[in-house]
């Protein structure tokens, strides 16, 4: 288990990531076409795919690069209201990811960058039952295990599981942003698929630094 | 899932190559399938202001049907329900831009707003004028602080056609968004669904409704409505869509309007002239003129089964823009 | 059975007094249900050949979405799959006549054929000369002695088209006839069908196609087709529709068209232009030119998804009246 | 049993038509549903409740006057082709009868004279799978009841039962005329819907005569 991150631990979590949401597509849409208009998991799909053949191409330096090209290739091939958002997220999280590795707290800063990138373009809150609410929680676990001197690993994990509660919190939830706000309270008891992509994001993040994935 | 289509992946570039095939007179393609748009044949026109309008596919004719002389100067189609990336925004707004600037007719959706907020960005960064009029004439929706605000759906292809003949006349841009302000804030919308449509990708419809059920404000992407209710017939399901337009909009008699009944694309036109029927009789005992009509699928979530009714008051100007001549593939008079 | 209506049995009365008054610059009806007809708002046109046609309702826009200058004086709207009685047919052919006789454009079945024979017979009793063209453009059924001969589809509406500009450019009635007989002669159709249509009054299904099955050669009407076949990519089934017409048409290199997708009611418009492409490549491919286009819903079968392909064979008077300005509720250019 | 049938029978008939045909819509909406177009059923009682209601307002004179009546509505309310077809038999059978009352022979002449109508405007032989597979071996059997020195109503029975049978026989047909004939083979094993209803017509004139009905 590494104290930290670095490149080799970016690029292997971009391809985790693109195999989690081919293997998880069709999961997604369902959510989706659950109270939304089931594109999300095609969107994630096409996106990271196309992610895939940009790295191929690429001669990333750091952790950052990686990062950057996640972003832009999200941005431009996404599209929907997760494009953005997750273009955004990625783009933010790049700018804090500059040196070679990264440790627990850089971890904490680049989730926490990530999700004001996401507020800043969607205005959503804690509770609007969208994917800030993984990502909220992720980024205070991420800190709290900073600061009790945990490894980068350890504190991606705790995001991780972090993530995956937010996720599952968003259930009960009226929306109040994206598609399923149109719904009222007939979004209640679905799972916003938003915040189910991040939780796997987040999830195949610590199953690659731990090893795994 | 049966479909005239080759591969879901390719629905969108091969239907818009056969469109602008079939309409070379009209329109052309940018041809660049990572920044795919559609454009006049003739290319921006100098001095004019440009319209762009974008968003996902699956609303044919909606927008690139719209595309000509007196509507858009381009339209950016993404992927089916899913709004297009800036990449593409930002190259259909310089193809559109004559030096006048360009308005961005944008509907509300989280996506679209975003995407076409980013392309805005980015063309400014390249010295076009931008503007955006984001349309929201979905009744069914509430506008308040716990939505994303009234979806935009049917009254866009009357925002398209004003503001398109406004910016004809050589209105400038302050001067079309304006217009284009007066259109969204004068027309409101509702939608109702009898059967949901299957996005290619995702191979099983979008929801599931009984055989003797309807969905009542239905959005334009397969999203589920605001109630579903056993169906009942044309008149009451008319009436259902009517009234809260007409409470929204604050229509009185004496007032004049257009009254546009728009399908949802798996909807037999005699049908559509069922409800304009219907709703006309009780636009005239209320007092309301209906002014100018439009039927037809204008604005359609594919092979889905229902329809939408729109309402724009109307003043003499708006009346002589809609009336102005429109040269496009999927709408056309004067021209 | 869930569709936008009343009442089955009003359905067409309903549907044409929304369509007038929604295209009340265009057309009018005779108001008189026993003798329901569409004609132009305003009236015969003095020493024009009128053109009267007509058959079961359910095809719309086909025939009262044709009725204007360019196209048809009248059109009789049957039942719904059903030929008009020759009571209103008769009532039409003199609403048309402008005195110098009419033509009646008929879809051969043996119902549209044998009730536009009466009211025929009935003109002419009342001094009205009268000619007819039967059009009978499907490939799908063997022109034999052991059939009713070919039926009448999607041709139609290009005979519609060319005949009615070559009244109005002023050609006699015999002259019109040899124009719409020049087009029916050089016109050939093919139709599929994804899923199967619901008459009002029977409320079921008028075939059953299962999830993976489509009908190739489908009539208008609901009729069963040729042969069904598993469903397969949109570029095969153009192809099986698009052969049978190539041959039956001879045509060869260096020929010209219109090639022409028209949908059945049900199918997005960009599913149509995705076997247009392919229509139009096969076409190329042999050296054929595709000169003109036509694509959407113009002839259909209420809601069934599905389309069909006609190609029309041009010399260079057809095309100069294919393009001559038409200006129709659901047809309209140049004009 | 009446050895003749006069203008009671006629318009009695006439009703049994609207009933019998109103009773079976369905059915034969079915049959045509199979190999035609679905709307047999719904034309043949959208004419005959028109009929009823001209019946109501008219004082006919004779069997003939009836009949006219009847051909005259159908013509101008069913449509389809069953309309001209049935318009034309009516006629031409109204002018068999335009006596006081109708005898066996009479009511061969009157069927063979319908038939005739029928072929006239349709140009279908025995065999084509048309209502002609009803109305010909029914025109057979009257004239024959009729030579053997029957009562109109026995030469009716005879009629109608030749016209069932005949109705049946166009089961394993192929079509040669009418919507069908689109069908080719896929026509075999259906009954034709306008010969069904021929022979429903025929048996309920049989009912009528008898008594019953
Ligand atoms: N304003 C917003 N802020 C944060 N997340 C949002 C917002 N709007 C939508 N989302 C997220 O985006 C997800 C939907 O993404 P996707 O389906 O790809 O786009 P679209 O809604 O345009 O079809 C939602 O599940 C939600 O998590
Ligand atoms: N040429 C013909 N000669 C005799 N009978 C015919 C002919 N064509 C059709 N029919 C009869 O008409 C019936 C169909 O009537 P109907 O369904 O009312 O009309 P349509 O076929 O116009 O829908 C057929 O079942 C057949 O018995
Ligand atoms: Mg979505
Ligand atoms: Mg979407
Ligand atoms: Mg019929
Ligand atoms: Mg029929």
């Amino acid at each position: 288990m590494a104290d930290t991150l670095d490149i080799a631990w970016a690029t292997d979590w971009v391809k985790a990531c693109a195999a989690v949401v081919a293997e998880h597509r069709m999961e997604l849409i369902d959510l989706d076409r659950a109270i939304g208009d089931g594109d999300h998991g095609e969107n994630l799909d096409r996106g990271f795919k196309a992610v895939l053949v940009k790295l191929e191409a690429a001669e990333p330096a750091t952790v950052g690069d990686v990062l950057k090209l996640v972003a832009t290739t999200l941005m431009s091939t996404v599209g929907g209201a997760a494009g953005p958002l997750y273009g955004t997220a990625f783009l933010r999280a790049a700018k804090t990811a500059d040196g070679a590795t990264i440790d627990a707290a850089g971890v904490a800063d680049l989730l926490a960058a990530g999700v004001e990138g996401i507020v800043a373009r969607g205005k959503a809150e804690v509770g609007d039952k969208t994917m800030v609410d993984a990502w909220a929680p992720a980024v205070e676990a991420a800190r709290a295990a900073a600061e009790a001197g945990k490894t980068a690993t350890e504190a991606l994990r705790a995001a991780a599981t972090a993530a995956r509660t937010g996720a599952e919190t968003t259930d009960p939830l009226v929306a109040r942003k994206g598609r399923a706000s149109y719904l009222g309270e007939r979004a209640i008891g679905h799972r916003d698929p938003g915040a189910e992509s991040s939780a796997m994001l987040l999830e195949a993040a610590a199953d690659v630094a731990e090893g795994g994935g | 899932m049966k479909k005239l289509i080759n591969d879901a992946h390719v629905v969108v570039a091969e239907s818009v190559e056969g469109f602008v095939q079939a309409h070379a007179d009209l329109v052309k393609s940018s041809g660049n399938p990572e920044e795919l748009f559609v454009s006049r044949a003739g290319g921006a026109v100098q001095g004019k202001v440009g319209l762009v309008s974008g968003g996902g596919s699956g609303h044919e004719p909606l927008h690139a049907g719209f595309v000509g002389k007196g509507m858009l100067d381009a339209a950016v189609p993404g992927p089916v329900f899913t709004s297009p990336t800036p990449d593409p925004i930002l190259a259909a707004t310089k193809a559109a831009d004559g030096g006048a600037g360009v308005l961005h007719i944008v509907k509300n959706y989280t996506g679209d707003v975003l995407n076409f907020e980013t392309a805005a960005e980015l063309a400014e960064a390249e010295d076009i004028l931008v503007k955006a009029i984001v349309v929201n004439d979905d009744v069914a929706v509430q506008d308040s602080l716990y939505t994303a605000g009234r979806r935009g759906v049917a009254g866009t292809v009357l925002v398209e056609k004003i503001a398109g003949a406004a910016a004809e006349r050589g209105d400038d841009l302050d001067g079309v968004l304006a217009i284009a302000t007066r259109v969204n804030d004068n027309v409101r919308s509702m939608g109702v669904a009898l059967t949901a449509c299957i996005v290619p990708h995702a191979g099983k419809p979008s929801f599931d409704l009984a055989d003797d059920e309807i969905e009542i404000g239905i959005g334009i992407h397969g999203e589920p409505g605001r109630k579903r209710i056993k169906a009942v017939s044309a008149d009451e399901t008319t009436d259902l869509l009517l009234t809260p337009i007409v409470e929204d909009l604050g229509l009185s008699g004496g007032e004049k309007v257009v009254l546009f009944v728009n399908g949802m694309g798996g909807t037999p036109s005699s049908e559509l002239y069922i409800v304009y029927r219907r709703a006309r009789s009780q636009l005239e005992a209320k007092g309301v003129t209906v002014e100018r009509s439009l039927v037809g699928n204008y604005i359609t979530s594919l092979e889905m089964q229902g329809c939408s009714i729109t309402l724009l008051r109307l003043d003499d100007e708006l009346t002589e823009l809609y009336d102005a001549p429109v040269d496009t593939p999927a709408l056309r008079w004067g021209a």
